[in-house]
């Protein structure tokens, strides 16, 4: 059954690759979007099964490939943490196949799309039912590829083939991180099998290796560099300026990968690796430190964007940042429990973000919209359901899983966790402000489109509002259902080892302090309110009173300008310096042809030395005579 | 015993003052002269040391056959002798430097290590000098020890004989020669023939 | 004032010496050059000679005789050459003489 | 022992000499077509020849053995020599019958160049080697100013005639000093009397480099080269070719034979001066050649080049140096005769080819001749799989065994600097586009295509069978 | 087993090959046939070398198909030929190129076909003889014996500076070689030995082997090539054919990284140990610096070729560390770039026989064009940066992995390599395959030609089948490592 979710996509992939073209787009659509169903059940049908079975399977297709000690296999492996994440994807993924079909249907290249979208899906499954770090590397890389492509689907505009390239480049960067971790992990652990792993990771508590001139404690060193991966592929702070661009692709792609699937990637990383991460004390601090700014800093990005997709995009490299904080703190299940629940309802946020856009013609200035609930309420219904679930609403999916992570950070004993916290807070406070901000500004208050687009605005198809539905189910209730499980009374028979857990003597908060999250979300939603439902001029005089952090939110921080500044010109700088200076002027000009050169200037004196006057050449050998002669007399 | 010395210098003075005029002189006629002297003079040295046969073969081979040649060639040439000069000057500082470098380093050779009869080693099979005369002694073993070598030299003028022919030779393709034999078979009856003329047409 | 060997060979190398100055001081007779070349096999003939006197030894004398043989036939071949260079040329300048260069 | 009055006609230099004077006679007593039948004839009597040396009849005729000697060495020598100037013959009859210098003179004297190099090769007195030299030199100074019309060998034959000259008095002066040291001229006295002396008087050691110098003119070392490229480029080709060829031949075995036999002892001096030519020679062999745009002056600079490899064998003076010179002096002349084989076949609008640019186009007209050509260059610039290589091989294996590890090197170099201009003969065939498009005329006789069509063959698949020439020049000594 | 010479029969099939084609007279009628001819030949070498591939015993780590005649009679030269693991995939690459070469070169060549298929032929034979040769001074003789075709094959049918090109691509490297002929014959006069088979037990003193490892280094450091001696490449790749291109990049870099596994690490183990760091210095410095140089190309081969450096730059670190997983990264590698750069030289070649352009700038938007032709070469391009399921994946990991070992600086050197070869590689396809056509020329270019699909398609399958499966490859070649690993182990712990 495992392989058949696994595989089932990578054939609707090889489908459309093979016959996308030459049979009706339709049967494509179709094929792939019932695979994709097909496994979004199988899946379910496993979790359901791993819960009341709670064995871990692993099953072992093939060995890929062997070299020495360094052995790779093809596997599946089955346990809490993959199921969760089979469903996630599959959930996720067939609900936006599903509509694509209605969304890409004034495209011309739809077989392609689906196939893409198919070939995604596959490789994330790859990444989280892998049974070693190789494996999950392909499909790391895997999803990667498929994030360009689909970014970059739209071949002929600019700034999306832009996107696409920094998409792959900075989630290389992390790449390199990864893999230079990996070889060190295969260099400790002599085996990349997770299991060879966990198994010994107690031996190197102690243990330290010699880095780039410096002794690093090996765990630490190990799962900084597997956490380099995590922050490309998550959008964490440094390496997250690919993500609010990558907003340039199709929506469901967005809903798809950069919501919902790939970007938790890293999160899933970490928490695979939790038995080794839990002992990385000062990478743990690190992750923390990291995932707590992400938070923050995405956050306030989120506060003055107009691109509706930009918003979401933010938001959800913010709500990244407060799963890696949870994991930082060592609340792995906490973690994954907000990657689930944020999966669907960021998946929600952003397919009702594309149905509106569907219904605006492919806009996506929210300033250009306004007062759309009356046309559109059934995606606007949707859009409150995303928003109250991201922004912790009790009894949605949110609530209990972003509760439970600030829940940990306060009982987690570290300054690191204290300060997570209160940032954690913070951006929940920013959350419910952009969250409004994004519901007032499309769905209420002045109508700002252009009259005609107004009047065309309708409710989309069949095909794009039951994955909403099914979504939103998820959203509603993934969070009552699982609580328990992930992270409540079930969670250490849920999890049965697959991560590792923390224990803390509290379950719950004191009550002031759930007063103090849930007033400042309150607090979020009203500024909000007032800013846009109330005092429309608020924002406008705020913005210019405040012009300096006005700008730096609207600019995001100015990271790409600095990027480009410190970065990319360098880069293409000494790359034009090396080729010009130092292969044509240097290396050529005194290698090869300088000396080329200079034999040819002695050929040429050489030639003007065999004068053709018989005395000179008699002279010369004379001369040789009498050089010979008075070296031997010297001699 | 003084005779030898003055004799020895007079003789060398005049024969390296004379090479010297070879190569200095304004004229070749002059230069042919001047070395037909150098050979002259060394003909004396050959004398001696001993060598009569050999100061003759000088005499006559080189005054009698190589000068007269050399003055022929000269004589037959028409040059302009008054340009010959020009130049000779331009290379003379490197010249004289080489030169006086080469006779250094060969004085050198003659002068730091004295010949005394341990460093020179007679190692011969072959007649010493003292025991018969000179051009007797060449003889005896010139066409026995040495027949090879004779047949060689002939060969060699032999070689320069056809040499100077093949390129001196000049084929005058215009020159009708006489061909006795054939000019004495010529038969008169085939020499002559007769025609019958028709009146009023020519032949 | 005895005369050894090393007058001799002294007075063979100035000779020699001046033969080959006058080939490469000479730049306008081709014949001085050719005397000039006799001029060294004479030198070397009072080498042999010398050698041959004081080794008490014939061979030397033979050599002698055979180099004088040779400079014979080299002076007639020299000349021939000679002769066939004026016919070309017009002339037998030695500074005329560079058409093959380079 | 053969030693009847017939058996000694058998020998080879005697043979050879009185054919030499048959062939003069047979000459003039011709009317028509002198040229081609004295050559044929003296082609004959040059193959006759070999077979004789190959033989190798003995006599002990008078005093013979005080001046000849024999060895394999020698021997292999003789034969190359014969069967170069065989060849050249081959290769040159319609060149100087199309050139209108048909005399009957030039296969004569031919014959006694030769002549003089038989005899030189195997020269075992001074007296007999200065005669030999200069029966060759006499001959050569002839032969390269034989075209009396042109201005340009008439030139070449004075300087070569004049620097010859020169050379041979400074050889004759190191002859003297060398007997007037030693008290005698023979090789085998000589080598007695120097093996007796502990230190080598300076007298002997300037005799020697007098003696050298005047050899390393013959062959062409650096910087006694000079005459070099002016005469091969003066001279009619076809004497060019018998230049390039037969006398370097002669020339290296004479020096081989004098450094290792009289001079054995001290190879400590003159490996020096071989040392020097031999750097010099490589070098200024494969620069200067770089700028040359006329055909025969490439050609002269790169004999030049190639003489400084085989010195280099000298230098190792071990056990490998004379199979390697062996080796690569007969790869020279197979070599030197396809490539001139060609020259001398190759006419453009009826013109011999003379400059490197006139090969242009030839590839498309003329497609076999420029691949003989192009591998003919690839076998000089010494790349595998040709034979030009195992010349080079060889050579340098001699000189590791004797750790001469720089020299080796700077060979290396030169000869990647050489590579350089034997490619561009090959550019210039394959690579140059020519605007016009002009005719090229490969008027090659039956005899010469046959010995072009097997050198070539020998030159591409000497690889498959190394053995037969290796096997032969192993044995090879120099006594 | 075989019983019959099977080795020397796939080395000299292209020569029996070649003599037909010489037989044929050339003229308008007869360039297919010779066409033809050469794509039989070549074919049947590449079958045949399949059966190699077939009969190869894999738990051998000795020579297989040995063939030993006696060849030079003074000294212990034979021709010896026979194949272990490394050279097995080698061969293949070379005989599995070769075919596709003369398929690319069916119709851009129009003028001197014959001489074209010959230096092919040729080509062949010397790159299979090279990688065959037990015999020392037979490798040589291979080895630089491809020089004569590959300068032909620049020189006639490249492009504008052929000339220039061909001389630096001859020069450089002959200059390179004739070191090691010195090196050879210092081998010759320490051992008497002539066998590499035997010359890899064989111990040198320190010193000597430090000697005759620079003389290696020299040649195999040109043709592989390393920074600095990297320049002549570009210009050769540039300006050869197509398909010269593909087996210079193909095949004839490999010549390099093979000898450094067979001499530099099999016979002067010390001395590889002793000039390490150097090694991995120059590599790390052609990675990031070539990857950087391609970046600034306007010319899509020259980028390509530049990419090539950086690629060989990861092996020559993999070859140099000494240890299995390295190793045999580099040695898959290797035979993936040998895939991939092909692959790559021969998509360039496609686009340059239509519009006969070179320029990165004349180019944009393909993919509306040539949706087939622009997917195969994303896959190509996906196996050049090193995407996990390609070929260059496993080659570039496994140095990774192996490299870790050795030291920090290196493995990021290498990581970079993959960091980098995305940024050029990925900017180029932008350039040229996205957008829309801004070139009005480019409206009426075709997709791939039936032709073409035959041509590209195997190499995409190979690319995805080393991805994939790579086993097929590293097992058969993991013994013969094996033995220089431990042999260089044991040297240098002593």
């Amino acid at each position: 059954m495992a392989e058949l979710i696994v595989f089932l996509p990578l054939l609707g992939f090889l489908f459309c690759f093979f016959f996308g073209n030459s049979l009706n787009y339709r049967i494509s659509q179709i094929v792939t979007t019932i695979f994709l169903f097909i496994t979004a059940i199988l899946s379910w049908i496993l979790f359901f099964s791993y819960m009341s079975e709670k064995e871990t399977i692993i099953i072992h297709l093939f060995n890929w490939f062997t070299s020495g000690s360094f052995i790779v296999d093809w596997s599946i492996r089955i346990d809490s943490l993959t199921t969760t994440m089979f469903i996630v994807v599959c959930t996720v993924s067939s609900c936006v196949h599903m509509y694509s079909i209605g969304y890409m249907d004034e495209d011309p290249s739809k077989p392609r799309f689906m196939g893409y979208l198919s070939l995604f899906t596959f490789f994330m499954l790859v990444l989280v039912s892998s049974n070693n770090l190789i494996q999950m590397f392909f499909g790391w890389e895997g999803v990667g590829l498929a994030s360009y492509l689909l970014i970059g689907f739209w071949y002929h505009k600019s700034a999306a083939n832009k996107a696409a390239i920094k998409a792959f480049i900075v989630n290389r960067i992390g790449d390199f991180g990864y893999a230079i971790g990996i070889a060190g992990v295969f260099f400790v652990f002599g085996s990349i099998e997770f299991d060879v792993i966990f198994n010994n990771v107690q031996n190197y508590d102690e243990h330290k290796l010699f880095f780039l001139g410096f002794n690093f404690s090996t765990i630490d060193l190990l799962c900084f560099l597997l956490f380099i991966g995590a922050m490309g592929k998550s959008a964490q702070l440094g390496l997250h300026t690919w993500l609010p661009d990558a907003m340039e692709g199709p929506t469901p792609v967005s809903a798809l990968i950069h919501a919902a699937t790939m970007v938790t990637a890293g999160v899933f990383l970490v928490a695979r690796m939790s038995p080794l991460f839990e002992l990385a004390s000062f990478t743990n601090a690190f992750i923390t430190f990291i995932g707590a700014l992400t938070a923050i800093f995405a956050a306030s990005i989120a506060l003055t964007q107009n691109d509706i997709k930009r918003v979401i995009a933010y938001s959800t490299c913010s709500q990244l940042g407060y799963m890696f904080f949870a994991a930082g703190i060592g609340a792995y299940n906490s973690s994954i429990f907000h990657l689930m629940t944020h999966g669907f309802f960021k998946a929600l946020l952003f397919l009702s973000a594309g149905s509106v856009i569907h219904a605006m013609h492919h806009e996506q200035d929210m300033r250009k919209m306004g007062g759309l609930f009356s046309k559109i309420p059934f995606t606007g219904t949707m859009m409150w359901i995303g928003s109250l679930a991201i922004i912790g609403f009790p009894y949605l999916s949110g609530y209990y899983s972003k509760e439970s992570i600030l829940e940990n950070a306060y009982f987690a004993s570290s300054g690191m966790a204290t300060f997570a916290y209160i940032v954690g807070i913070i951006t929940a406070l920013l959350t419910a402000f952009y969250s409004w901000r994004l519901l007032f500004l499309t769905f209420h208050g002045d109508i700002r489109s252009n009259q005609k687009v107004y009047e065309d605005a309708h409710e989309s198809p069949f095909s794009m509002t039951l994955p909403l539905a099914i979504l939103a189910l998820g959203t509603i209730f993934s969070g009552i259902f699982f609580a328990d499980y992930y992270i409540g009374k079930f969670q250490d028979d849920f999890w049965n080892h697959a991560i590792s857990l923390k224990h803390y003597s509290h379950h719950y908060l004191p009550f002031f302090q759930t007063l103090i999250i849930k007033t400042s979300v309150a607090i979020g939603i009203l500024i909000a309110a007032i800013m846009y439902f109330y005092k429309k001029n608020l924002a406008e005089k705020l913005a210019r009173n405040l012009s300096f952090f006005y700008f730096l939110s609207f600019n995001k921080w100015y990271v790409d300008e600095l990027y480009n500044k410190v970065i990319v010109k360098p880069f293409f700088y000494f790359s034009n310096f090396f080729w010009n200076r130092g292969d044509q002027k240097l290396i050529d000009a005194y290698g090869p042809n300088g000396i080329s050169k200079l034999i040819s200037v002695f050929s040429y004196y050489l030639s003007r030395f065999q004068s053709g006057y018989l005395y000179h050449y008699a002279f010369v050998m004379l001369g040789g005579l009498v050089i010979i002669l008075t070296w031997f007399i010297f001699y | 015993m003084f005779l030898y010395p003055i004799t020895f210098y007079l003789f060398s003075f005049i024969a390296v003052l004379s090479a010297l005029m070879v190569i200095s002189s304004k004229n070749p006629v002059n230069s042919v002269l001047f070395l037909i002297l150098s050979f002259i003079n060394s003909a004396g040295l050959f004398v001696l040391l001993g060598a009569e046969f050999l100061a003759m073969i000088l005499v006559v081979v080189y005054v009698g056959a190589v000068a007269v040649l050399f003055l022929f060639v000269v004589m037959m040439l028409d040059i302009n002798f008054i340009k010959l000069r020009e130049g000779f000057l331009q290379y003379l500082p490197f010249g004289t430097l080489l030169g006086i470098v080469l006779i250094i380093e060969l004085s050198i050779l003659f002068l730091t290590k004295s010949f005394s009869n341990s460093n020179l080693i007679n190692y011969s099979s072959s007649p010493t000098i003292n025991d018969i005369e000179n051009t007797k002694l060449i003889g005896e073993i010139l066409y026995t020890d040495y027949f090879y070598l004779f047949q060689i030299c002939g060969l060699i003028l032999l070689v320069a004989m056809i040499g100077s022919i093949t390129l001196t030779l000049r084929d005058r393709g215009q020159i009708k020669r006489q061909k006795i034999s054939s000019q004495n078979y010529v038969d008169a009856k085939k020499a002559i023939e007769k025609k019958k003329v028709k009146i009023g047409e020519g032949v | 004032m005895l005369i050894t060997l090393e007058h001799y060979l002294f007075l063979a190398s100035i000779i020699f010496t001046i033969g080959i100055l006058g080939i490469f001081l000479n730049k306008k007779n081709l014949i001085i050059i050719l005397m000039s070349i006799e001029l060294i096999l004479l030198s070397v003939n009072i080498n042999f000679i010398a050698f041959s006197s004081f080794l008490n030894e014939i061979s030397g004398q033979i050599f002698a005789m055979l180099t004088l043989t040779v400079a014979a036939a080299e002076a007639a071949i020299g000349l021939a050459i000679l002769v066939v260079f004026f016919r070309n040329l017009g002339s037998i300048e030695v500074n005329k003489i560079n058409k093959l260069k380079g | 022992m053969l030693n009847n009055f017939f058996s000694i006609l058998l020998v080879p230099e005697i043979c050879l000499s009185i054919f030499c004077i048959a062939n003069l006679l047979y000459g003039l007593f011709l009317k028509k077509n002198s040229f081609r039948k004295t050559s044929n004839f003296a082609i004959i009597i040059l193959l006759f020849v070999s077979i004789l040396i190959f033989v190798g009849f003995k006599t002990d005729l008078a005093f013979f053995d005080l001046f000849f000697k024999s060895s394999n060495f020698i021997r292999f020598f003789k034969i190359l020599v014969c069967l170069g100037a065989a060849s050249v013959l081959i290769i040159s009859k319609n060149y100087f019958i199309d050139l209108k210098i048909s005399k009957f003179e030039i296969p004569t004297l031919i014959l006694f160049a030769t002549l003089g190099m038989l005899i030189m090769i195997g020269a075992n007195n001074l007296m007999i080697m200065y005669l030999s030299i200069e029966l060759q030199s006499l001959s050569l100074y002839v032969l390269a100013s034989i075209n009396k019309n042109s201005i340009y060998s008439a030139e070449s034959g004075v300087k070569y005639f004049i620097l010859g000259a020169l050379s041979s008095g400074i050889l004759l002066y190191g002859f003297s000093l060398v007997y007037g040291f030693t008290g005698t001229t023979s090789f085998e006295e000589i080598k007695i009397v120097l093996s007796q002396q502990t230190d080598l008087s300076l007298g002997i050691i300037f005799g020697l480099v007098f003696i050298l110098v005047g050899l390393a003119f013959k062959i062409s070392a650096v910087p006694f080269h000079m005459w070099t490229p002016d005469i091969y480029e003066g001279a009619p080709t076809s004497v060019t070719a018998f230049f390039a060829i037969v006398p370097k031949i002669s020339a290296v075995a004479l020096i081989f034979r004098l450094c290792l036999e009289p001079f054995e002892n001290f190879s400590n001096e003159w490996s020096q001066i071989i040392f020097f030519l031999s750097i010099s020679s490589m070098f200024l062999g494969s620069i200067a050649a770089i700028a040359q745009s006329s055909l025969k002056r490439l050609l002269a600079y790169s004999s030049i080049g190639h003489i400084g490899y085989v010195l280099i064998a000298l230098v190792a003076n071990n056990d490998q140096s004379i199979k390697s010179a062996s080796i690569y002096m007969f790869i020279y002349m197979i070599m030197n005769i396809s490539i001139f084989a060609i020259l001398l076949s190759l006419k453009k609008s009826n013109m011999y080819l003379e400059k490197i640019s006139d090969l242009v186009g030839i590839s498309k007209s003329n497609p076999i001749t420029s691949l003989c050509l192009a591998i003919i260059m690839f076998s000089m610039a010494g790349l595998p799989p040709f034979i030009g290589f195992f010349g080079k091989f060889y050579i340098f294996i001699a000189a590791i065994e004797s750790e001469l590890y720089f020299l080796s090197i700077m060979g290396v170099l030169a000869s990647v600097i050489a590579a350089y201009y034997y490619l561009r003969i090959i550019k210039v065939m394959y690579f140059d586009v020519s605007e016009k498009n002009e005719s090229f005329d490969f008027v090659i006789s039956f005899h010469s295509k046959i010995l072009l069509l097997v050198l070539i063959l020998i030159i591409t698949f000497f690889i498959i069978y190394p053995s037969l020439l290796i096997n032969y020049t192993s044995i090879l000594r120099i006594t | 087993m075989i019983s019959w010479p099977l080795l020397s029969v796939i080395i000299f099939l292209p020569l029996f090959g070649a003599l037909i084609i010489l037989l044929i007279k050339e003229d308008e009628n007869t360039s297919s046939n010779i066409r033809w001819a050469a794509l039989w030949t070549s074919l049947g070498v590449f079958f045949l070398s399949l059966l190699l591939w077939v009969q190869f015993d894999y738990s051998n780590s000795t020579y297989q198909f040995e063939e030993k005649f006696k060849w030079f009679e003074d000294i212990n030269i034979y021709y010896h030929v026979g194949i272990d693991g490394i050279s097995l995939f080698m061969i293949i690459l070379s005989t599995f190129l070769t075919p596709l070469c003369i398929l690319s070169s069916w119709r851009c060549i129009k003028f001197r076909v014959k001489e074209y298929m010959l230096a092919f032929l040729f080509l062949e034979t010397f790159m299979i003889g090279m990688f065959a040769s037990i015999d020392i001074l037979l490798f040589y003789i291979f080895f630089e014996a491809v020089l004569i075709p590959m300068y032909i094959i620049i020189g006639i049918w490249g492009g504008e500076r052929r000339i220039y090109a061909s001389f630096k691509f001859f020069l450089y490297t002959l200059l390179g070689s004739v070191l090691m002929l010195i090196a050879i014959i210092v081998i010759y006069k320490l051992t008497g030995l002539m066998s590499i088979e035997l010359l890899q037990g064989n111990y040198f003193q320190k010193n000597t082997q430090i000697f005759l490892w620079i003389a290696f280094f020299a040649s195999f450091a040109v043709k592989i090539p390393m920074w600095p001696f990297h320049t002549w490449l570009p210009d050769a790749h540039v300006e050869a054919p197509t398909a010269g291109s593909v087996i210079l990049a193909g095949v004839l870099l490999k010549m390099g990284g093979y000898g450094f596994i067979r001499f530099s690490l099999g016979m002067l183990p010390e001395a590889s140990a002793y000039f390490m760091p150097l090694i991995m210095t120059l590599s790390i410095i052609a990675i990031i610096y070539t990857s950087l140089v391609a970046l600034a190309q306007t010319d899509i081969k020259k980028l390509i070729a530049y990419s090539s450096v950086a690629h060989m730059g990861i092996v020559t670190i993999g070859i140099f560390l000494v240890n299995q997983q390295a190793l045999e990264g580099a040695m898959i590698q290797m035979i993936s770039h040998g895939i991939v750069s092909a692959a790559l030289f021969l998509c360039v070649g496609v686009i340059y026989d239509r519009m006969h352009s070179r320029e990165i700038s004349f180019y944009s938007g393909l993919v509306n064009k040539m949706p087939i032709y622009s997917t195969v070469f994303m896959i190509v391009l996906l196996g050049s940066v090193g995407l996990p399921g390609t070929s260059g994946f496993i080659g570039e990991f496994l140095v990774i992995v192996g490299a870790f070992k050795y030291s920090s600086i290196v493995v990021i050197g290498a990581a970079s390599g993959i960091l980098l070869s995305a940024v050029y590689m990925l900017y180029l396809y932008k350039r040229v395959f996205f957008g829309i056509i801004n070139n009005e020329k480019l409206n009426s270019i075709l997709d791939l030609s039936i032709r073409e699909k035959i041509i590209l398609i195997p190499l995409v399958l190979a690319v995805l089948l080393i991805g994939l499966l790579p086993n097929l490859f590293i097992e058969p070649m993991s013994r013969s490592l094996e033995l220089i690993i431990i042999n260089y182990e044991i040297v240098n712990a002593k």
